[in-house]
């Protein structure tokens, strides 16, 4: 994929989103968002107007130090071809005491079990997520969850 | 000498030999032994395997089915908490014993100038029909005192299958019995003396041996134990024994629907080798064992649905077309 | 258990037949009848805990063909006499594993395959992962990551050998 | 997923029923569903059986060591996983291997490949009761694991790929044994499968019309892999975003048009094919060179550099056990055997990496099961879950 298709892509998102949120690009195709968790849905349904389909991975990163966890949604696309050679990065940062998020299930219905997942391996509570529960660990798991910085494997 | 002659004559008396020795117990033990051992030596050699070899080596393994009936013989029976006990022992017994009731009315030739016929009726047709039917109830019946769900949707999905294949294989069989003009096995099969049945009326030929296919759970028509979703269907909570039981009976019932198969549509005992005709109905009956244990190797397994569809819409159309075929042909030839 | 009032006559007869179909089955030529058939007949049950599972499916397929040793994949647990646990072992799981094992019927094995099941192997630090041997008393293990299929064939006639022996 | 099924507590007509763990189908998994007659009305997948927690043991592990690690995770495709993690671990350390380990790299991924489909082959037909057609593709995985062992020594976990190139050369005599072997496997695909299974009017009624996914549907559930592009997407990360030697090579995306059960194992079918095609053209055009970056074959000792000359088998250079990749955020996308992998890498120049995130394709398939199996025959539930090939230690990691 050459250079001008993802600088165009980048210009119309960042007139496209601005000034919500703060867009950046980390590589040759990959584009990263920045945003505010209750601007994240409004983001995601530009993004989704704009041609992301669908949800590759929901990426949880704890930083105990900054006291926040960090969540990327890395989206793409599979029906517009220019699209899915880039993956866009949407970022949204929370607080770690509470660790609640917004849920995007109903703009993107496959970050289901994405969200599912970093909910039990994370921690992170995501609103308006049609089951929040276990999926990985056992139901009766208590301890930190295994995902978080302060989870140490050999004590 | 007198005694021996004595337990000779008693043991050579149709209801004694016919029952326990041939074409009863004892020859069904042995033929379930080596068809289980040929069913697994055929699909493996289609398979490109060896199949059961160390057991007895030299003899290919021919003994393995003996080594799994001891497993079973000194396994620890189990019968779980919630099921009903007495049913749940029972029915494997009944089961096998209801099994076997059809072989008292179905002739096998003669042996050693004997005829081999334990219950001479005319209207023996009938009889080994009726009572082949017994089978299914007994499995639904060990379903339902499984108290296990997997083992009570087998035991529905034996009682779908039931009324699909049991029409089309009372019909069938009785369009024989139109076209020889008689209910007695014995008249069907000297009456093939010169020409056999399945070139006759192929059709009822057909949906018969479909129908035994289906009524004895072999592919492509293994719905009832399916193993990939209902792990063993009805025999889901048996073990040990009872298990060794239960799972003879499909092949029990599959030898019985040959026998019945080669008497009705492949001339019985014809052609006659004097004195030992049950030879030439041996050989037919196995025969016929093999190639329906052969499926296995081809066919993936029918849905439940497609089962019954395939035993309503086409078995059945198949009985009523062959008995109008024989009836057609009693017209002409009269 | 208080004895009833027949029993202290004839004592207990339930336990007296035992006795003898014990005595029959154990202390008599009976015995090694019964060892060979176990041993040939030794029937996994379908419980595939982690990856060894795909060698453990190549070991039946052809080139390997453990069927040549009487051991058939099977079903369901009432009717098998073998665990074969492939690698490591989950806490959900292991309560699946604990449950089919009691849910066998006796004599029962279990063969665990894999670093894995032997001490974690490369999950060594995993907070998820149990022993094996904390679970199911194992009769043979098979170390390897994941072991060859020649190596689970060996595990079953070392098994094999093992009944034969009266083990 | 209990919430879910109180819901309906009070509804006597259905029955609740348990699949596996231990159950002839289920896998390393369970399933809850609910039945009406012969009907699910609804189908729960619970994962997690086979957690391993190959994310958090990432965090405490070198870089090197996550190779082999990253592989467990689907051990019978395990060169497509270590690709992945190679690859990304490549952007953070900015180098590209030499051009005859990119080759190699892919030779050894679309064997894995072929491997990978013919297990999920072999699973397919005996969920729907044919034993042949469950031996048979097994039987037909061993020449090509045999290839694989001549180059990399190990039957399924091969560790093959080193940030920088591979572990080893080909061996002498390489080409006529694997051309014999894709030979074999071509005839066998097109003529003995088709005959025994594929044609076969039992099969063609099981799978044809069942499980039906809609384009639409596949892109809104966010489905990889061959799985989508039986329901119509022609997604193929090696077309979109190409890696290793995929450039350079020629090939067609696999794709069928119906979305049911058979089009998924049609489009596997064809994925063999163009494998083949990959491979023999690899074959033909590879390059020489050498087979690590130059900057590491610098580093190793005399004696190893010595032996790699001779042999072609490298001895990985003690550096390796410090590496300390540049802080950074790097994302790598591969299409592994069952779909699109992604590795979301955390890096803060650390010894280990900061954060290590898997997002393997049979987690993304999941959702499947409870899309296509809901509504569907209780028989239905084998044969689509034989098709959408799902691995669970794939997708628990």
């Amino acid at each position: 994929m050459n250079i001008d298709e993802v600088s165009r892509v980048f210009k119309d998102l960042k007139s496209m989103i601005e000034p919500e949120a703060q867009i950046s690009i980390l590589s040759s195709n990959r584009l990263i968002i920045t945003t505010s968790t209750d601007k994240l849905e409004l983001i995601a349904n530009l993004l989704k107007n704009y041609g992301f389909d669908h949800v590759k991975s929901v990426t949880a990163i704890d930083y105990p130090m900054k006291n926040i966890i960090e969540i990327s949604y890395l989206i793409s696309s599979f029906n517009n071809l220019n699209l899915s050679k880039i993956i866009l990065t949407l970022k949204t940062l929370i607080d770690r005491n509470k660790s609640i998020s917004k849920s995007l299930y109903k703009v993107w219905p496959s970050v289901e079990f994405l969200e599912r997942e970093t909910y039990d391996l994370m921690g992170v509570f995501f609103e308006e997520h049609p089951e929040n529960t276990s999926l990985i660990l056992p139901e009766d798991y208590k301890d930190i969850r295994p995902l978080r910085k302060d989870f140490k494997l050999i004590k | 000498m007198e005694i021996v002659d004595l337990i000779l004559n008693i043991l050579l008396h149709p209801s004694i030999f016919v029952p326990l020795i041939f074409p009863g117990f004892i020859t069904i033990l042995i033929i379930i032994i080596l068809l289980i051992w040929a069913e697994r030596k055929v699909a493996a050699k289609i398979q490109m395997r060896i199949g059961p070899l160390y057991v007895t080596r030299r003899f290919g393994g021919i003994l393995q089915l003996l080594a799994d009936l001891l497993r079973y013989m000194f396994a620890e029976v189990i019968t779980s908490k919630d099921s009903d006990k007495f049913i749940f022992i029972a029915s494997p017994i009944v089961a096998l014993t209801a099994t076997l009731l059809p072989l008292a009315v179905i002739p096998a030739g003669s042996l050693l100038g004997i005829e081999l016929i334990a219950l001479r009726t005319n209207i023996s047709l009938l009889a080994a029909l009726a009572l082949s039917s017994l089978t299914p109830i007994f499995i639904i019946i060990m379903g339902w005192a499984s108290n296990n769900k997997f083992a009570l949707m087998g035991s529905l999905r034996e009682g779908h299958l039931m009324i699909s294949y049991e029409v089309p294989l009372y019909l069938s069989a009785l369009s024989v019995a139109i076209l020889h003009g008689s209910l007695d096995i014995v008249d069907i099969v000297n009456n093939q003396q010169r020409v056999w049945t399945v070139l006759i009326n192929p059709f009822a030929a057909f949906s018969f041996f479909i129908s035994v296919i289906m009524s004895t759970s072999r592919f492509p028509f293994e719905i009832t134990e399916s193993d990939s979703e209902l792990v063993a269907g009805p025999y889901t909570e048996y073990s040990s024994i009872l298990y060794g039981l239960v799972m003879g009976v499909p092949y029990m019932r599959l030898y019985v629907f040959t026998l019945l198969f080669v008497d009705l549509f492949l001339g019985g005992w014809y052609p006659l080798i004097d004195g030992f005709s049950s030879i030439t109905l041996i050989i037919k009956v196995l025969i016929i064992l093999l190639f329906s244990v052969f499926l296995r190797s081809v066919y993936p397994r029918y849905r439940l649905d497609q089962a019954i569809r395939i035993g309503w819409h086409i078995l059945f159309t198949l009985s009523l077309i062959s008995i109008t075929l024989s009836l057609l042909i009693i017209g002409w030839v009269m | 258990m208080r004895v009833k009032e027949e029993q202290s006559l004839t004592g207990n007869i339930y336990n007296f037949v035992r006795k003898i179909v014990l005595w029959i089955i154990f202390k008599t030529p009976l015995k090694r009848l019964r060892n060979w058939g176990i041993s040939y007949s030794l029937w996994p049950v379908h419980l595939t805990t982690a990856c060894c599972g795909c060698e453990f499916g190549a070991s039946s397929a052809p080139r390997f063909d453990a069927e040549r040793t009487g051991y058939l994949p099977f079903v369901g647990p009432r009717q098998t006499n073998l665990i074969v646990i492939e690698g490591s072992l989950s806490k959900k799981m292991a309560n699946a594993v604990r449950l089919t094992y009691e849910q066998m019927p006796n004599p029962k094995y279990v063969i665990a395959l894999g670093a894995c099941a032997i001490d974690l192997g490369i999950f060594y630090d995993s907070y998820n992962l149990v022993r094996v041997d904390e679970v199911v008393p194992v009769d043979v293990y098979v170390p390897g990551c994941p072991p060859r299929p020649e190596a689970i064939i060996r595990s079953v006639v070392m098994l094999q050998r093992k009944i034969r022996r009266g083990g | 997923m209990k919430t879910s099924l109180s819901k309906q507590q009070d509804n006597r007509k259905e029955i609740e029923l348990f699949i596996g763990p231990q159950h002839p189908a289920s896998g390393h998994m369970r399933f809850i569903g609910r039945v009406d007659g012969d009907i699910f009305t609804n189908f729960i997948p619970d994962p997690g059986w086979v957690h391993r927690g190959i994310e958090k043991i990432a965090e405490n592990r070198k870089w090197i060591q996550i190779i082999p690690l990253v592989e467990r995770a689907a051990i019978l495709d395990a060169a497509n996983m270590n690709i992945g993690y190679v690859i990304a671990l490549e952007k953070l350390l900015d180098i590209e291997p030499p051009p005859r380990a990119q080759y190699l790299r892919t030779l050894l991924c679309e064997i894995n490949r072929i491997t990978s489909h013919l297990y999920g082959f072999g699973i397919a037909g005996i969920m729907i009761g044919s034993s042949t057609f469950y031996m048979w593709p097994f039987a037909d995985r061993e020449p090509l694991i045999d290839i694989a062992q001549l180059i990399t020594g190990a039957r399924l976990t091969y560790s093959y790929m080193i940030p920088g190139g591979v572990r080893r050369d080909l061996p002498q005599g390489f080409k006529e044994k694997a051309l014999k072997a894709l030979k074999y496997i071509e005839r066998r695909l097109n003529n003995d499968y088709f005959r025994i299974f594929f044609d076969n009017p039992v099969t063609k009624a099981r799978y044809q019309e069942v499980g039906v996914l809609k384009r639409d549907d596949a892109i809104r559930l966010g489905i990889v892999g061959p799985n989508l592009r039986a329901s119509n997407v022609k997604y193929d990360v090696r077309k979109v975003e190409p890696y290793a030697a995929y450039p350079e090579l020629e090939f067609d995306i696999a794709y069928e048009k119906e979305g049911d059960c058979y089009a998924r194992l049609l489009v596997r079918v064809e994925e063999i094919r163009q494998s083949i095609k990959i491979i023999r053209q690899i074959l033909d055009a590879l390059p020489q060179g050498p087979i690590i970056h130059k900057k590491y074959e610098k580093l190793v000792s005399l004696r190893k550099l010595e032996e790699y000359q001779k042999t072609g088998i490298f001895g990985l250079p003690a550096i390796f056990t410090v590496l300390r990749p540049p802080a950074g955020e790097v994302i790598s996308r591969v299409e592994a055997a069952r779909g699109e992998l992604i590795f979301h890498i955390i890096s803060t120049g650390e010894l280990r990496p900061y954060r290590l995130r898997m997002v393997t394709p049979s987690f993304r398939n999941i959702v499947l099961f409870r899309e296509l199996i809901s509504g569907a025959r209780v028989m239905d539930f084998p044969a689509i879950y034989g098709s959408i090939d799902y691995f669970p230690p794939e997708s628990d990691r």
